[in-house]
């Protein structure tokens, strides 16, 4: 329905009726900004979710606003219910901006903006709304936000090159698609950049294992617990996760403390290394907080616009909770020197180093950069298969 | 592949294979009993939870497992319960406890989600893990893995060697020749199917306090172990070591696909991983065709000497249920 | 051992199967137990081996002590063992499973020193059983004799055996009896329970007959026949007219037939059988006249042969086929094979019928039940789950979903538990589907029935057939005999 | 009679009561106040239109699957196969779709044929468990859920690959159909009159077929007594397979709504597990077609109210799963106990 004729009874009812919402009311003197948030998992998962989650407590504390989330939104935990469906249910609460914070719910959240004009709609992860995307709409109340990872897992990549003894390096890798394939690249890059960059003697191995889905299901996909203790039994002493939940961490502990050597780099949350401190080699992570500070604000005090964000980290402070996108914690298993060698390369990064530079090959040998060439942001985006010298499938066909 | 890394390999899947392994083996005792216990997907999931939640606030492993098991052994009771002294469809019970138990298991183990928690480590045997072969395969893992290894030997020698045993094989055969035989019958099969529970219910500590530590809620990636081993123990002819066997060949399988993902890269990883299910059915199918009454007509119309021949090869494949499998057994 | 009933009575639900049993069995004999089917014979061993509980009241002494039997375990304790009817042991199991099973063995039964055991026993008694070979591949006469040996390995001191002789040889028979006769001199007591006289009267020291749940007697040598089956039967009734349709052409026609089953073999019977006749089969239980009823059903496929009915070959031929061709059969085990639970009368009766369009006239299924509960004078409502009726009532119903019309109805113990009025309704009943030419095959532990209801009789012993007898030539106690395996040697030529 | 369906009704109340007071207790246990927690439930199913409406969106599969199974428990048949049955009606259905995506025949033709594409998906996947069965002798229940595994191993590998977006795999499935291809919806609400009348149609079709025809009477003989049924003439085998293959199609016309009127595309779990709570929903109504309706609907209430419990008590949804869990169980446990006590009752 459209939030003309719902959202007035859900408003009148929400505060005499939901607990929280009265709290809220108390709380804030003004009336609050209530914003929604669709988490695809759990919402303390440890990883992707949870990062957009912790977002949101960051923006509640920075302005009155109250979060209301729905996390588990996909079909499996929430049988026969869509993500537009559940964004009314936040609508009804009265939210005023919904978040949708996966790939999976990109149909849906173009679906609920279009239905809903007078909602504001940030889509995580998409391209809607990127004029020079190749699903290019024009939809005025949706805006799509998302961190250049690719930073953070080049220097993951390099952690992982700088620290491995061996050479090889394992990627645990989800489904595969624009979006995977070019963070995966990323990381060879800042291996392979890495790697030069120290001497190493070994020479550079850098394999991916799609597990098939961003977690595991049993019977359906690749259990990540096997794939990484086979890349940690066949050499394969660092293992770079690309997935949700950074299981590659328990592995890694538990085959270090069994006697063989593992190291592990962790995913999308800023405190995933807590699970396994002493094999972590550092994570890179999302900051959605200020991106969703500014994109609510603005659409509090009508100021918004419908675009497409990309933010960068702020090289001159990267892990700033206030202003840089995407950061890279390191861990306690990374040595001194490796640490020393590791800000080198991000101060590179910052004075404006971008490995994205030709010549780059396609996997199947086919030039993608000249010698020189800068790419472009669609040309990162949407990376059509995995770069030369990497090994592991570039799509599931 | 270098032969190490194959060995290593495959003492993993060993490893991997310990929850399925106590699942069937737990599964097998009570179904000899006469009792199915549908329940285990919910069971696994209940007491990895459980075990899991305990072992991390009391920080005592050992707790963890022995939670796991008294979980197990509740579901066990009450699936016990309905059908043994309500006469209820053990199917219909033990289905819905599997449901139930799992979403219990998401609505409570919520604060545990992703803490790390303790976990098994490996602990190779002095002399024995030296030797070439077997000392990689077998003696460099984890103390749940030894007892999976153990559980197997027991549960075989028990069926099959003791006199306890024996009577259980008539049990689940024919209870009303047991009770001539001086069984308690309804009592044994409390018995049994509790104790299977309690293995069932080792099952979960087995993933969430070894294999696959921790506890991640929808995403641990545990549901669906309870129905593949439960297919497993019809495969495993609810002989132990047949069973166990197919859960090591379950868990080779799954392995397989992965370390030939590189190379078979027209096929998605998704489909290597389901391959044992189709051949799972197609075993089911040859133990069970001898059963079938179209292949005894058929026979029949055989002349003598074919006849002989094919009724022997059926016998061979064949692995026909405890004819008293979910039949109520009641005296008078 | 000495062992002693007093006032026994046994319910199940209605049925009254032990009827104040007052029985004192000596130490050191052989007691047979002698009783028609339904007597009550088997339920009052189970209950002297605990298997069943008596109704409350009930006392048994061993040895002068009364003795509480809550289960097996108890009777195993006091020295009792009990070859039931129907073996109790492990057909997929290997024999010397099946022996160690329930043997107060060490913990870890040691197969070696058992497998010796076995094999003592077994050469002491001159039984020839391979310890590993499977039991469903022994013999019933086999499958006793592992049954004897285990038991004889428990020590057991009071031997019951519930009719050990039906189904096997007269060889192993022989074998069994001489094994029997052992016993007395090692101070064990036998209860030997049976139907058939010869081997009573061959092996017995005492007998006590029963009928109807009653102990009406009992005997010692020197025996005779006539007053054993007088005893057994009870005095008779009067029938009224015996009545006989005019016979026609014929219908049904076995050529060299031979059928078996686990059980037992019966090779090249001969037999016509014509229009308005009606064949009544004499023999105890499992004496061949199921296997012979179910292959002129269908059932059961005949090993060689040719069954023809009207002339046409059916031999080989499914169940529903012959049903097609107007073959009806009607099995004892109502509830088990004729009727089913949870459907009401109505229900079975709209089965039965031929479907008219996909929906059921419900109006039109309810009158026709009203129609046939009362012509059938079934004691129960259209509406009355099946399992709800009597027994008696059951059997009405029965006979109720005969369709019509029908050239061969076949009958398993048509009149099983019915009182006696509605017995001579039921024959009533079905000697007007003779007159409409359909022909009869029946059984029944009852020989008055048989004689005053058929033609023809044919007498089954362990897989023997007689060759038809006129009914009007014979009498209950030449048939009580020839059932009981006497005299056949008389009979052998006579043609009816 | 009556007597004993009085005291049926009295027992399940008592079931009910029992039910709601451990799930009470659990959640006392995690200190959620269980009136709020129902309280939510309610108004985040029946509170308003909108809501209502997305419970029949629910209600209408489910009761699809309830109908089906009815018709496999009265052949005494266990079709826990009727999850995948399910899934495959989807992918006939998207089968279907995508084979017309270019043709230009009027929708509602195509539609139609996508519908029935659907039935026959799920009917070919039932005859599986059902050939397992007959002839193979493998027990329903395993050959079912061997088969359950396929069916999804069987959407992943179409959704990812052949069936995959251009470009992108991903698990929001294949790429969305036309708007024409779906099932008209009724204004601002996502229920589709055309599903909620099939879905009534359908269980009340089935109501008459075992209540009232040969058909139902024989298949419920061969469920109780399959001997006896043999011996009164009706062709046993022949009825198992009807019964599977009827399950079967239902089942598969419940995948073809949740493609046509909910998601407009084949996705990942597609089935959304309504086949087993169909079980579930069958075994609580004792196989009665007659309660079918409200509790398949109650059941929908459920899973689509408990998402109140996430957003206003941040409590986990799961607690609905766990609520007709309970009730399934005390039902099962209440009806022995019931038969405990007659039967006591005629001993004495
Ligand atoms: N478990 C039971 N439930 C109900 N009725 C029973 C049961 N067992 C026996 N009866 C009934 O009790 C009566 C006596 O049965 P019993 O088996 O003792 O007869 P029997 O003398 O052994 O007959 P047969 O010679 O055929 O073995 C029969 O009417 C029988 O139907
Ligand atoms: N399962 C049942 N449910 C309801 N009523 C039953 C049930 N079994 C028996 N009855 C009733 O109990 C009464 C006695 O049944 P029973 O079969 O013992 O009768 P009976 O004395 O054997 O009569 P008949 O001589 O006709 O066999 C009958 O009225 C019958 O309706
Ligand atoms: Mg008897
Ligand atoms: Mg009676």
């Amino acid at each position: 329905g459209t939030p003309a004729t719902e959202a007035p009874p859900a408003e009148t009812e929400a505060p005499a009726t939901d607990a929280p919402a009265t709290e809220a009311a108390t709380e804030a003197p003004a009336e609050p900004f209530v914003f929604g948030m669709l988490l695809v998992g759990p919402y303390n998962d440890g990883g992707w979710s949870q990062a957009h989650y912790e977002a949101g407590q960051y923006v509640e504390e920075k302005t009155g606003a109250k979060m209301i989330y729905l996390d588990k939104v996909n079909p499996a935990d929430r049988p026969g219910t869509t993500p537009d469906q559940l964004a009314e249910e936040l609508v009804a609460q009265g939210a005023k901006l919904v978040i949708f914070n996966s790939d999976d719910m990109k149909d849906a959240s173009t679906t609920f903006a279009k239905a809903n004009p007078d909602v504001f709609v940030i889509m995580a992860s998409g391209d809607q709304v990127w004029p020079d995307g190749k699903a290019y709409e024009e939809i005025p109340n949706l805006m799509n936000i998302m961190g250049r990872m690719e930073y953070g897992k080049m220097i993951a990549g390099c952690a992982a090159a700088l620290s491995s003894t061996t050479g090889k390096i394992g990627y645990l890798g989800p489904l595969i698609n624009d979006e995977t394939r070019r963070l995966t690249a990323s990381a060879y890059l800042g291996a392979k950049y890495c790697h030069e960059k120290a001497a190493k003697t070994t020479d550079l191995e850098f394999k991916v294992t799609w597990i098939g889905f961003w977690f595991h299901i049993p019977g359906f996909t690749t259990d990540p617990v096997d794939v990484s203790k086979d890349f940690y039994t066949t050499g394969f002493d660092v293992v770079i996760s690309g997935i949700d939940n950074s299981v590659n961490l328990p592995e890694a502990q538990k085959l270090t403390a069994e006697g063989t050597p593992s190291l592990a780099v962790a995913y999308d949350y800023i405190n995933a290394c807590d699970v396994a401190p002493e094999v972590c080699l550092g994570v890179p992570f999302f900051n959605w907080g200020p991106d969703y500070l500014a994109a609510i604000q603005s659409a509090a005090d009508g100021s918004w616009e419908s675009q497409f964000i990309w933010s960068g980290p702020d090289w001159t402070d990267l892990n700033n909770h206030d202003t840089s996108a995407i950061g890279f914690v390191k861990g306690d298993a990374l040595s001194a020197e490796n640490a020393a060698i590791l800000d080198e390369f991000i101060a590179e990064l910052a004075g404006g180093l971008d490995l994205w530079t030709g010549p780059i090959n396609l996997q199947d040998g086919t030039p993608y950069l000249a010698d020189g060439e800068v790419a472009s942001d669609q040309q990162v985006w949407y990376l059509p298969q995995l770069l030369e010298g990497m090994q592991g499938l570039s799509a599931s066909e | 592949m270098t032969q190490e890394t194959i060995l290593i390999g495959l003492a993993g899947i060993l490893a991997a294979s310990a929850p399925i392994v106590f699942a069937v083996l737990g599964e097998t005792l009570s179904e000899r009993a006469g009792v199915i216990n549908l329940s285990m997907n919910g069971t696994i999931l209940l007491s990895a939870m459980g075990g899991f939640a305990v072992a991390y606030t009391t920080n005592n492993i050992v707790l963890g497992f022995l939670a796991g098991m008294l979980i197990g052994a509740l579901v066990a009771l009450i699936v016990a319960f309905a059908s043994i002294t309500l006469n209820q469809s053990q199917v219909a019970v033990g289905f819905v406890l599997a449901l139930t138990c799992r979403d219990l298991s998401y609505f409570l183990g919520n604060p545990y989600m992703g803490v790390p928690g303790p976990r098994l480590q490996a602990i190779p045997i002095p002399v024995l893990s030296d030797i070439p072969i077997l000392g990689a395969l077998f003696f460099r893992q984890d103390a749940i893995t030894y007892t999976s290894f153990m559980a197997i030997i027991l549960t075989w020698v028990w069926i099959y060697r003791t006199r306890p045993g024996l009577m259980l094989q008539g049990i689940g055969e024919k209870p009303a020749a047991a009770y001539i035989r001086g069984a308690n019958v309804n009592l044994m099969r409390y018995v049994y199917t509790v104790i299977g529970g309690a293995l069932i219910g080792l099952a979960g500590p087995a993933f969430s306090l070894a294999s696959r530590a921790g506890w991640m809620g929808t995403i641990s990636g545990l549901d669906g172990f309870g129905w593949i081993a439960l297919s497993i123990t019809i495969f495993g002819g609810w002989n132990p070591a047949r069973a166990a066997f197919g859960a090591y060949l379950f868990g080779f399988l799954q392995w397989l696909g992965l370390v030939l993902q590189p190379v078979l890269t027209q096929v998605p990883s998704q489909v290597l991983q389901v391959a044992p299910f189709p051949l799972m059915i197609l075993t089911l199918l040859l133990v069970n065709i001898g059963n079938a009454e179209w292949v005894e007509r058929t026979l029949a119309a055989m002349p003598e000497s074919t006849r002989k021949f094919f009724a022997k090869l059926l016998r061979a494949m064949r692995a026909s249920p405890p004819a008293a499998l979910g039949v109520p057994f009641e005296r008078d | 051992m000495n062992v002693e009933f007093k006032n026994v009575n046994k319910h199940f639900g209605n049925v009254h199967a032990n009827k104040n049993i007052n029985l004192t069995i000596p130490s050191g004999s052989i007691q047979g137990i002698l009783g028609e089917n339904g007597a009550g014979k088997s339920t009052l061993m189970k209950v002297l081996s605990g298997f069943i509980h008596a109704d409350s009241g009930s006392e048994i002494l061993l040895d002068g002590k009364s003795v509480i039997m809550n289960s097996p375990a108890d009777a195993i304790k006091h020295g009792i063992g009990m070859l039931h009817q129907d073996p109790l042991d492990f057909p997929p199991m290997k024999i010397l499973d099946n022996f160690l099973l329930g043997m107060p063995s060490s913990f870890f039964p040691n197969r070696k020193e058992a497998t010796q055991d076995f094999n003592l026993l077994a050469t002491e008694y001159g039984f020839s059983l391979d310890p590993e070979n499977y039991v469903d591949s022994l013999t019933v006469g086999e499958r006793q004799q592992l049954e004897i040996m285990r038991l004889l390995f428990l020590g057991v001191r009071l031997f019951i055996l519930d009719e050990p002789t039906t189904g096997i040889s007269t060889a192993q028979k022989e074998k069994l009896f001489a094994t029997l006769r052992k016993f007395p001199e090692q101070a064990m007591t036998v209860i030997f329970v049976s139907h058939k006289l010869e081997d009573v009267e061959s092996l017995c020291d005492r007998v006590a007959v029963l009928r109807a749940g009653e102990l009406v007697g009992e005997l010692t040598p020197p025996y005779q026949t006539k007053k054993f089956v007088e005893m057994m039967f009870g005095k008779e009734v009067t029938l009224g007219e015996r009545q006989s349709a005019p016979v026609g052409e014929t219908v049904l026609s076995l050529n060299d037939v031979s059928l078996e089953d686990a059980r037992l073999k019966i090779k090249n019977i001969n037999v016509e059988i014509r229009e308005g006749e009606v064949i009544g089969l004499a023999g105890m239980e499992g004496s061949g006249q199921n296997l012979f009823m179910r292959a002129c059903a269908g059932l059961v496929r005949p090993v060689g042969g040719k069954i023809q009915l009207k002339g046409q070959d059916l031999s080989g031929k499914s169940y529903h086929v012959f049903k097609k061709n107007g073959v009806s059969f009607l099995p004892a085990a109502r509830l088990e094979e004729a009727l089913v639970p949870g459907l009401t009368l109505t229900d079975h009766f709209v089965l039965a019928e031929e479907p008219r369009g996909i929906f059921i006239d419900r109006v039109a299924g309810q009158t026709l039940a009203e129609e046939r509960i009362k012509s059938f004078n079934i004691r129960g409502a259209p509406l009355s789950p099946v399992e709800s009726l009597s027994g008696g009532n059951q059997q009405r119903a029965e006979l109720a979903l005969l369709q019509n019309p029908l050239s061969l109805i076949l009958l398993e113990h048509p009149t099983r538990g019915l009182d006696i009025e509605s017995v001579i309704y039921i024959w009533g009943k079905l000697k007007e589907r003779c007159k409409q030419n359909a022909s009869i095959i029946f059984m029944s532990s009852d020989l008055e029935e048989i004689l005053q209801y058929s033609d023809r009789v044919l007498v089954f012993f362990s897989g023997k057939i007689s060759q038809p007898m006129n009914a009007n030539k014979t009498s209950v106690e030449e048939l009580g005999e020839l059932i009981g395996g006497k005299g056949w040697a008389e009979i052998g030529g006579e043609h009816a | 009679m009556l007597k004993s369906r009085f005291s049926g009704l009295l027992f399940q109340i008592i079931a009910l009561a029992l039910s709601f007071g451990v799930v009470s207790l659990i959640l006392i246990s995690i200190d959620a106040s269980p009136t709020e927690a129902f309280r939510n439930m309610f108004k985040g199913s029946f509170g308003e239109m909108r809501k209502f409406a997305e419970v029949l969106v629910a209600f209408v599969p489910l009761l699809l699957v309830t109908a089906g199974l009815l018709v496999t428990f009265s052949a005494g048949l266990w079709n826990i196969g009727v999850e995948g049955q399910v899934v495959l009606g989807a992918i006939a259905t998207t089968w279907v779709y995508r084979y017309f995506l270019e043709s230009d025949l009027p929708p509602a033709l195509i539609i139609t044929l996508a519908i029935f594409g659907g039935m026959i998906g799920g009917a070919i996947w039932a005859a599986f468990t059902g050939i397992l069965k007959v002839f193979g002798g493998v027990n329903e229940i395993f050959g079912g859920l061997g088969l359950n595994f396929v069916a999804t191993a069987l959407t992943i590998y179409l959704i990812f690959g052949p069936w995959k977006r251009p470009g992108v795999a991903s698990m929001s499935g294949t790429v969305p159909f036309p708007d024409e291809f779906s099932l008209p919806l009724l204004a601002n609400l996502r229920i589709s009159p055309w599903a909620l009348g099939i879905a009534l149609i359908a269980i009340i079709i089935v109501f008459f077929l075992l209540q009232g025809t040969y058909f139902g009477l024989k298949l419920k003989a061969v469920g109780k007594n399959f001997r006896a049924a043999y011996l009164l003439g009706i062709p046993t085998w022949q009825y198992a397979m009807y019964s599977f293959l009827i399950c079967g199609a239902l089942a598969g016309l419940a995948g073809a709504m949740q493609v046509a009127a909910v998601y407009h595309r084949l996705i990942p779990s597609i089935s959304s597990g309504y086949g087993y709570l169909g079980l579930m929903v069958a075994m609580l109504i004792n196989y009665q077609a007659i309660w079918a309706i409200p509790v398949a609907l109650f059941f929908a209430a459920l899973n689509i109210g408990s998402i109140q419990l996430p957003i206003v008590m941040k409590l986990d949804s799961s607690l609905s799963g766990v609520l007709q869990g309970v009730l399934v169980l005390f039902a099962l446990l209440v009806e022995g106990a019931r038969q405990k006590f007659i039967k006591k009752g005629q001993n004495t």
